[in-house]
């Protein structure tokens, strides 16, 4: 069975940065449909830091180097994006603290936490429209399946969070921002959705994992 | 962009440097934490906090001072601080009486402070936290996190700070701030979009004959968008909002607020003041304070929000008691 | 036309309205001349008195009170008022001490205000009139009507209306005026143009990635139209061309005024604030007093303008001392 | 020798009224360019007040009328134009004191007062590119001329107003806003200048004298 170690994951953190940074201006584009148009910003600010302080950060478990990325989170990301980032990086790191390298059992396990911290924070569930309503199938996918190849698992996974931009797509968003304009957050993609999506997708093009988007937001 | 910027990124704490340069005999900053707080801090009394996202000036770290907040936070604009400037907030000032923490109710918001609160009561600082939530244009259910927080906000610093002046308890500011939350509501209109500077475009898109009703003051879409009406009858449909949620009736005491939102010249605000003061008397209401200009704005989108707060006698001299910020006229 | 407004031809007299609705404990209007004035004149003491055109609030009107004006009329937006309001206003506030009668430089205002004196003159009425011209963006000479007044005039507004508080003679108060004109400087910058309401369209069209420098207060054209800069070099461009006009020379005690111009929200003009602050500081000079909000807009007008006022110990006095106007906070 | 009666002054005056009312907006528009646009409103203001009274004014004499609407003027114009035209009107109302009707002579005497009424009240001479610049060749045109054709006078001197228009358009304002802004008033018409010219050509219409405008701002 393949495992993932501190190195590896710190590859797939720093495309996660080149992502969030890449597209801070959709992604505040996108907020503004029916939000306030700084998600974006405020991810792309937190991640500018990240991206400069991997290198040098303490390598010496997943936990430790987790831990980090959410202090990070609750200092440079602003908007609600801190606290939820903040809290899911948090609890993977609790689950992972001390160890140089993740089973996929154990990886299953650090978004499994990373659902519930979120959950807990935010107050939502599935169905409010929120990037919870990506994070919870994905965490489904990856119990079903057996983790024997990852390439296999990325696709599947990315292809949750694709679903999920357009099956959330209709509904009125319950919790965050989007909430409080009532109906008219209908029809606009939540912009969490569409951030997770995207840098799923992007971990697909940078392993070489072929995958073939649906939403417009990742077809793009 | 038409804005007087320098680099998007430095915006905030540039134009915080300038209210602290303005004002520093009165404020200093944690330019860190993006936090503003007062001089010599009176460990006797209950201190006050806020923090939220920038671009609603004078809100919030504005409404720092003696009778007002005693520290506050500014978050990137129109994003909640990051979690340890909230927390850093409530340590700068935690006085023996105790912290009130005033929270505007956004999910950003509350997230960031609810860190923050945990954080510092693990500490044994002594807090309690307000969610202030006084926006009507929000259709309330069970599956929204409730209305915003917007204008109204100012009244619950104003009372709340003039009684911690006086000596009081953390439960009794805490009881005042409910009892201003629970008699004010407020409502928003647009007539224009607003840039973030980091963003550099507007934040929504809106015609040339459009307004936007119930706007929030982060450029949230509002309850409809119609074509622009004449000012009479946007004032009607500010007020009938606000006067029916409460209700406000016949013989209630109130204060008034017309606040601009940042590019609505001083002219204006007072045409909409003019009809929203024939409304309160024909409901019977006594407008025995008045507040016309910007309070709290959305960068510089045009437009105005309505705000009325019944009084009580305590709250009618809280009010009136004195107050002092980095805004001033003379 | 994005704005808050009725039948445009009513917007003077509404707003004018709403003014007394807010005010009407200190202040009374007389509608039909547009004059709004203070109440409980003090004959003892010297009347001042202004009026000019619309769209500049809180000027003109909304600077009437104790310390400040006594009274002034308005025009229609951006035009000098009838000559027979002009007259009114003197004679509703004539005193035995006399009238200052103070008058920005344009050549509207002067004239009707000379017609006003005259006649008020020959009814025995004792009156002094003072022309304020502190805008610096005017390149002067013989064949100009000279420099505008525009922001500059607040200090003599204020000095004048704290000096004549103190029961000062008309002389005394008239050369408190000169030597405020004498040593303030204005200069002011538009991102944006502004639409009359009765005019309904922009005064004058402006790329969207240009500014005007040294634009004047109803929108006439400046020193200069150039590509947008950013905030810091705009501050650059304002302070030099104040500082050097007087000139403010180190070791100079100095009032800096940072005044929006309707459209810029408060944030932004604390930026320019923090920079001017900066340019102070390197010339010597010390901020004894600053002032950062709108004093003398042009209607909805995205820009500002900086006005620096050379100080001495008397002059310092009269800027501190209290005063009260339409314009509050609290 | 033809003479005009208050009758026939009262018509011109109507005249007067509907051409400044229905170019309200275009003469704003060409204070714009270098001055502060509310020449046009300023002017309409008045001559709407005018307009409705103009019917019930006292009709005694051309002297008394005039004073009436010099009255108007101060009451009811902002701006320069108040004192200006307020001015013009009062020192014609006071060479036709108590004259029912006036002569060829008295008419050019009247233009003449309020040329020089002007002149002292706004300090302007000729060149400075005010509307004395149509004025002041009206004056001398029409001493030059005998009046025994009145149609003929009102061509000549709706050609010098014209001719004013190009004249000064290359100038630099030396009086009104238009001065403060240095050599940007240049290449711009000056708005007093274009409104006289307008009502003297739209005489010219309702009259029957045949006129061919020559500047750009009034074949338009
Ligand atoms: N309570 C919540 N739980 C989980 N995710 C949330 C919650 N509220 C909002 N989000 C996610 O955060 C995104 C918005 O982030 P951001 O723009 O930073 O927040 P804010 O609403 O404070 O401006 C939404 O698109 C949504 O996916
Ligand atoms: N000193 C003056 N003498 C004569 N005419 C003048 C003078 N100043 C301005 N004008 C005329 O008045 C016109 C502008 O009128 P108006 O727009 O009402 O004045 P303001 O400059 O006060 O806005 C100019 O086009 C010019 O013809
Ligand atoms: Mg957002
Ligand atoms: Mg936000
Ligand atoms: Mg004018
Ligand atoms: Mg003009």
């Amino acid at each position: 069975m393949p495992t993932l170690n501190v190195a590896q994951i710190e590859q797939t953190l720093d495309v996660t940065c080149d992502t969030v940074i890449r597209n801070e201006q959709y992604f505040s584009d996108l907020d503004g449909l029916a939000g306030d148009g700084d998600f974006g910003t405020s991810l792309a600010t937190g991640f500018k830091v990240i991206k400069a302080e991997l290198p040098g950060m303490d390598k010496s478990a997943v936990g430790a180097m987790l831990l980090k990325l959410s202090m990070l989170c609750s200092k440079h990301v602003g908007g609600s994006s801190g606290p939820i980032w903040g809290t899911g990086f948090m609890k993977a790191a609790f689950v992972s603290k001390g160890l140089e390298e993740v089973t996929y059992d154990q990886l299953t396990q650090m978004v499994g936490a990373a659902v519930e911290g979120i959950m807990a924070r935010g107050g939502a569930v599935r169905g409010d429209k929120t990037l919870l309503d990506a994070l919870i199938p994905i965490h489904e996918k990856m119990q079903e399946m057996d983790g024997s190849d990852l390439g296999a698992v990325l696709a599947a996974v990315t292809a949750e969070a694709d679903k999920a931009i357009d099956e959330t797509r209709t509904l009125v968003a319950h919790r965050g921002r989007a909430s409080q304009v009532g109906a008219r957050s209908a029809n606009t993609p939540d912009p969490g959705i569409v951030g997770v999506a995207t840098i799923l997708y992007d971990w697909c093009k940078h392993y070489g994992v072929d995958y073939k988007p649906q939403a417009a937001e990742l077809a793009r | 962009m038409k804005k007087l910027v320098n680099d998007p990124a430095n915006f905030v704490p540039e134009f915080m440097a300038g209210v602290i340069a303005a004002n520093s005999d009165l404020l200093e900053a944690i330019p860190e934490f993006q936090l503003i707080k007062r001089k010599n801090v009176d460990a006797s009394k209950v201190a006050i906090v806020q923090g939220s996202g920038s671009g609603h000036e004078p809100a919030h770290v504005m409404a720092v001072g003696p009778g007002m907040l005693t520290a506050a936070c500014q978050g990137p604009v129109f994003a909640a601080p990051p979690v340890d400037a909230c927390y850093e907030t409530i340590k700068s000032v935690a006085t023996d009486a105790g912290v009130l923490v005033l929270v505007n109710n956004y999910q950003g918001d509350r997230m960031a402070w609810d860190m923050a609160c945990e954080m510092a009561e693990a500490e044994g600082i002594r807090l309690k936290q307000f969610i202030i939530n006084d926006d009507v244009a929000v259709q309330d259910s069970l599956y929204t996190v409730g209305r915003r927080g917007v204008a109204g906000n100012f009244f619950v610093m104003k009372a709340c700070g003039a009684l911690a002046e006086t000596g009081a308890s953390l439960d009794e500011v805490y009881a005042v701030a409910e009892r201003v939350n629970a008699n004010v509501r407020t409502m928003g209109l647009a007539l224009t979009s607003c840039i973030p500077p980091a963003k550099g475009t507007p934040i929504f898109d809106i015609g040339d004959d459009e307004m936007e009703v119930g706007v929030g003051i982060h450029g949230e879409p509002g309850r409809e968008r119609t074509k622009i009406k004449p000012a009479d009858e946007i004032t009607e449909i500010l007020y009938k909002a606000v006067q029916s949620d409460l209700p406000f009736s016949s013989g209630d005491r109130v204060a008034m607020m017309v606040n601009g939102l940042g590019g609505t010249p001083p002219a204006e605000l007072y045409v909409i003041y003019n009809k929203a003061a024939k409304l309160a008397a024909e409901t019977g209401l006594t407008i025995a304070r008045n507040y016309v200009g910007e309070y709290c704005t959305a960068i510089e989108m045009a437009g105005c929000s309505l705000t009325m707060l019944k009084l009580d006698s305590q709250l009618e001299e809280l009010l009136a008691a004195p107050a002092q910020t980095a805004c001033r006229i003379f």
